[in-house]
């Protein structure tokens, strides 16, 4: 495997096949497609907070303005960021290092992946600047409002959306094609099912649930865009087409999509919390099977977003059982996470305070879920802040948590230099706790009856009043302050970078693969691949004198029902 | 079994002659399918369309795309889709199949068969009156 | 610069080769595709009477003869996998021409039906029906234009005598093509 | 709760509060006691000189009862959830009420909702029926069904005080109903997003007692339509 030879620029930043720059081209491409999210969102945010200010950095925000802002912050941080930055950067850096092969099955249609993805993010952000400006009907873009342009007001920008989105479509098939074929193809000698690290089993799910929710809204999409650019009326009830097709279509793909990007940051988050805790995950499979479970169930429950949609009334009933059935595998995974805590020896470094926050501040948006559910109380709360307030304790523990744990523990792999531990601490008490600040007014509002995608709350006289200003002033502040803080990751990024001393092999005395690469590991990963003796969760075993068991080690598999303690070993208990 | 003895078994079961066997069968049935609606008779229309549709399909896959010698993983994965798509049309159909329900209905008018026909149909999708 | 293909190409872990492996993924992808398209025309057509007038024009002459050049194309496509897994490069590498060819037929007839749908005013436009058809046509004839480009990249490998297992995968995508309209043949031109 | 931020103004809208107390109380149980144990767990298991973890598969049965008695905990408050939930449902949404007093219609378009009340015969598409744009007239302690249909785009109507809420989808006439109990004026929001005037297309709900109805009802009448009813009662 020697790549001796000297690869120019281009070779290696931009046409690489390499992998782990394929991962780290999404995850940069992701970054700045989240840095436009979050000016997005700043701006309404200002907007809602204090009507009709020109805000600093945009100026004043028009309703046709609002609406482009509103529905693009929604998709880039669903389609341009959670997914790229977590299935695949951390799936196309992962895979091949923790399964220990030298790189990805396809390297060819990887890097194709990509390219496909960039120029989806491209006809995006040009769609921004399009007379009348990007796409303005919400991230879910029911017809008739995005079908025309008469009634939507962006003939431009609604079919540069459509066409980014389904590029973007494109990009994660092929790019999920090759994770699932890695990983069930390529696996390093000994690596059997249940040896594999749980974030490869989830980022694979992963694309698992969204190759197969995706092709109906594939084939929506197709549809749609020639209603926008042709004229056909498949959504067109007055032509004979239902707009209700389409809502189906998108929450076909849109709720197994939830999933798609909750399972690698829950992932993550189980890697993270085996090593810092030094304990072997409570129960591999319980986890393996309870993922199953949320997967297959997660295709059955989609119609809970259109409960007051104009749906036959009756099969609302049979959603709501589905869905509330899924909380029990999804909580049974919460309680699979706290009880690998018990009985551990737990360092509170920066990944594992991200991984801890995660859950905590998952379950908020977990059991505030069971509310929306629950068919007759989603007739009130359906698309007010309730909503919004719910989907972002979900989202932000999944995207930005999720992102931070992973970046912040794979950061010595990745980059090969440590982070500044003191500096990540204050990046995330400055992240979590204005976060909070952010959505708990909003859940306030919510169920005061505030709705969504409003530009100005001054035209409903209920919803105009003082204290209902306090609360959207609060949110905005606080906002103002998460954005402040994100500086201090990047300062932070940038400085440990630049840093002389270069990070050990395995900082953290971890079991999985990866950490027996060079940091940062070469084109081809190993001089020779390794070969896996035993489960990556081996911590703390009684049998041994360190409290971690590699995976390369050679040895016996303590999960070996033949496996014999030797007795000449003092138990370190 | 071995991988030598897997290779010769997968040539004697696919001789060329047995693959031109079964497009001779695919072709028959193919004439069945199209000769069946001539007998205007809806139900068994229904049935040489579809059920020849299903059988045709079933051979393609079985002995040209070889599913009946590949693992059983491959055609669990296939399988997998095909059930999504029923959960898919059950869980759809009854917003979209039908033009009313409990509590709503469609003001969508159906075209008559002269407006089909006539070339006067297109615009003609009035609503209902109010 | 010269791409060395990985290690990990080679392994195969499930007993299925990776090509292949893929292949079936992608197909899985493809089968939902075209299946979110398939039912949700069904659905329609089950909704609307009047569809079954719409559907009395269409041509099941052409159809049935598209659907006999795709049977036969699919024969040629295994006959070329067959040759190329005896090693018999020449024999391969001309029945996936005739695959090609195949395809080209299909084309030529797909482009007589349009044209003399659209001569009779049967557009896209005319109704959701005939939007459904040129749609689901039109996809299944773009899947059947790249499996053409495909396979005429890969019988120039074939021709040197490399990456023969590409043969393999190449035919059971257009098989798949192939069970497709199979689907669609019924659906849009028999039952009326 | 919700009553706290909201008045109620329909016959069931102190069902969806119920309901919604009813879901916070349980799931508060469990958020609480989850949440407790995670921190408890992060103090108590904290790295400690001297001390090394435990090594605990998960997956022996002493173990293993911690995560599968919550588990099926969990299944006995969703049947209760689910349970309250369809019964809700189905009153607001499935049944309709056998002797419903009056109808209106309920149209919407981009940007503006079009409410048809019946006249003084109260009968919905006769010739009194009193449209009025972006005010809804209600009489207290009537039982309304609503006929709601658009002419553009989605549009929803929401009001929040009745805990109603219902998508308006061209091309579609979806029933209702609802009881208003309490005389006031209160938003009728739109609540799916229906282009650029979204934000700007708030109404109002005016809910009078029956004395005052009667009046509203006088004085809006439209003058040709009293006349073309007088004559057609009188030949």
């Amino acid at each position: 495997m020697s790549h001796a030879h000297k690869m120019s620029f281009w070779e290696k930043y931009v046409f690489s096949t390499d992998h782990k720059m394929i991962g780290l081209q999404y995850m940069f491409t992701g970054i700045a497609m989240a840095i436009i999210g979050g000016f997005f969102v700043y701006v309404f945010r200002m907007q809602l907070a204090f009507p009709g200010i020109s805000v600093p950095g945009y100026g004043e925000v028009t309703p046709l303005a609002y609406n482009s802002l509103v529905t693009n912050h929604g998709t880039i941080m669903i389609f341009w960021f959670a997914m790229p930055v977590l299935i695949a950067a951390f799936g196309n850096i992962l895979i091949p290092l923790m399964i220990g092969c030298d790189d990805m099955v396809f390297p060819r249609i990887n890097r194709l992946s990509y390219q496909i993805f960039l120029l989806s993010a491209l006809v995006l952000v040009a769609s921004f600047f399009v007379p009348n400006g990007g796409f303005g009907g919400a991230w879910t873009a029911y017809p008739p409002l995005s079908a025309e342009a008469a009634y939507n007001a962006t003939p431009l920008g609604a079919p540069m959306w459509l066409i980014a989105v389904a590029l973007e479509f494109v990009a994660f098939l092929l790019g999920g094609i090759n994770f699932i074929t890695t990983m069930m193809n390529a696996r390093a000698k000994g690596m059997t099912m249940y040896k594999i690290p749980i974030v490869l089993w989830l980022i694979v799910i992963a694309s698992i649930l969204f190759m197969l929710s995706v092709g109906p809204l594939i084939a929506g999409a197709v549809m749609l865009l020639f209603d926008q650019l042709l004229g056909t009326h498949f959504y067109n009830p007055g032509g004979g087409g239902d707009p209700l097709l389409w809502q189906h279509l998108f929450w076909f793909f849109g709720h197994p999509e939830v999933y798609v990007v909750l399972l690698p940051a829950m992932g993550i988050v189980a890697d993270i919390m085996a090593v810092f805790a030094r304990k072997k995950l409570f129960g591999y499979r319980t986890i393996l099977y309870s993922v199953f479970a949320t997967g297959i169930l997660s295709f059955v429950v989609w119609a809970h977003h259109q409960f007051i949609a104009g749906i036959d009334p009756r099969m609302a009933n049979l959603f709501t059982v589905t869905t509330l059935l899924i909380s029990i595998p999804i909580a049974e995974l919460c309680f699979v996470y706290i009880a690998t805590l018990y009985g551990g020896s737990i360092t509170f470094n920066t990944p594992m305070l991200w991984a801890i926050s995660f859950m905590v501040e998952f379950l908020i948006g977990g059991v505030t879920g069971i509310f929306l559910g629950a068919s007759g109380a989603d007739i009130y709360f359906h698309d007010t802040y309730f909503v919004v307030a719910h989907f972002h304790y979900t989202f932000v523990p999944i995207a930005i948590i999720g992102f931070y744990a992973g970046i912040t523990y794979w950061f010595p792999k990745i980059f090969g230099k440590m982070l500044d531990d003191k500096l990540g601490r204050i990046h995330f008490w400055g992240t979590i706790i204005p976060f909070n600040f952010i959505f708990i007014p909003l859940f306030v509002l919510g169920t005061a009856g505030q709705h969504r995608r409003i530009f100005n709350y001054e035209y409903f006289q209920d919803l105009a009043l003082a204290e209902f200003y306090n609360l959207r002033v609060i949110a905005t502040v606080s906002l103002l302050v998460m954005i402040a803080f994100q500086f201090v990751f990047v300062y932070n990024f940038v400085k440990s970078l630049r840093k002389k001393e270069k990070a050990p092999k395995n900082p953290w005395n971890a079991n999985t693969l990866e950490w027996t690469a060079d940091s940062p590991p070469p084109h081809g990963n190993w001089p020779e691949l390794p070969v896996v003796y035993r489960g990556p969760y081996e911590y703390s075993h009684p049998d041994r004198e360190s409290d971690w068991w590699p995976q390369h080690e050679p040895g016996p598999d303590p999960a070996d029902p033949d496996y014999q303690s030797p007795s000449q070993n003092p138990q370190t208990t | 079994m071995s991988e030598a003895a897997e290779h010769q078994e997968h040539h004697e079961a696919h001789g060329a002659g047995r693959y031109v066997k079964i497009w001779i069968i695919l072709l028959v049935l193919l004439g069945v399918s199209v000769i069946g609606p001539l007998a205007e008779i809806k139900w068994l229309t229904l049935i040489t369309a579809f059920g020849i549709a299903l059988v045709k399909a079933g051979m393609v896959c079985a002995y040209f795309m070889h599913l009946n010698i590949e693992k059983k993983l491959a055609w669990y994965i296939l399988f997998a889709t095909l059930l999504l798509l029923l959960v898919f049309f059950t869980g759809i159909a009854p917003d979209v199949m039908k033009p009313e329900g409990q509590n709503w209905e469609s003001l969508y008018v159906e075209p008559t068969q002269t407006d089909v026909e006539g070339h006067g149909y297109g615009d003609g999708h009035a609503e209902k009156a109010h | 610069m010269a791409f060395q293909v990985p290690i990990a190409t080679s392994r195969s872990s499930t007993g299925i080769p990776t090509s292949r492996l893929a292949v079936w993924w992608v197909l899985a992808s493809e089968i939902v595709i075209f299946g979110g398209l398939i039912m949700s025309y069904l659905m329609f057509r089950l909704h609307h009477e009047s569809w079954s007038y719409e559907a009395a024009k269409t041509d099941p002459w052409a159809g049935g003869f598209n659907t006999f050049v795709l049977l036969t194309s699919s024969l040629f496509v295994v006959l070329a996998h067959h040759a190329a897994e005896n090693n018999d490069t020449k024999k391969s590498f001309r029945y996936i021409w005739y695959t090609i060819g195949g395809g080209g037929v299909f084309m030529m007839v797909k482009i007589y039906e349009y044209s003399s749908k659209i001569m009779h005013d049967y557009t896209m436009f005319k109704s959701v029906f005939w939007s459904f058809y040129y749609t689901a046509t039109g996809l299944h004839g773009f899947h059947v234009l790249c499996g053409m480009v495909i396979m005429a990249i890969i019988a120039q490998d074939v021709k040197k005598g490399k990456n023969l297992h590409r043969v393999e995968a190449i035919g059971i995508y257009w098989h798949f093509v192939d069970v497709i309209w199979i689907f669609l043949f019924p659906l849009l031109y028999i039952a009326k | 709760m919700i009553e706290a931020y909201l008045e109620r103004a329909s016959t069931y809208a102190g069902d969806i509060d119920i309901l919604f107390s009813g879901v916070f109380w349980i799931v508060a149980v469990w958020f609480v006691a989850a949440e407790g144990v995670l921190f408890y767990f992060c103090f108590r298991y904290r790295k400690q000189e001297g001390v090394a973890a435990k090594y605990v598969t998960g997956e022996e049965k002493s173990y293993k009862k911690f995560i599968s008695v919550p588990h099926y905990l969990i299944l006995v408050f969703d049947i209760f959830i689910i349970a309250g939930a369809i019964l809700v449902w189905y009153n607001i949404k499935q049944r309709l009420p056998e002797n419903p007093d009056l109808t209106v219609g309920i149209i919407s378009q981009q940007w503006a909702w079009t409410f048809i009340h019946p006249g003084a015969d109260g009968e919905l598409h006769t010739a009194d029926d009193i449209k009025t744009i972006d005010e809804l007239h209600l009489m207290e302690n009537t039982t309304y069904l609503y006929e709601l249909e658009s002419l553009d785009v989605l549009h929803s109507f929401s009001v929040p005080v009745f805990r109603l809420k219902q998508d308006a989808i061209p091309g579609r006439k979806i029933v209702g109903w609802f009881t208003p109990t309490k005389t006031g004026e209160w938003d009728i929001q739109c609540t799916e997003i229906c282009g650029i005037g979204h934000g700007l297309m708030p109404a109002r709900v005016h809910i009078r007692s029956a004395y005052d109805h009667e009046q509203w009802l006088e004085e809006n009448t439209p003058a040709e339509a009293g006349q073309a009813l007088a004559a057609a009662s009188n030949p």
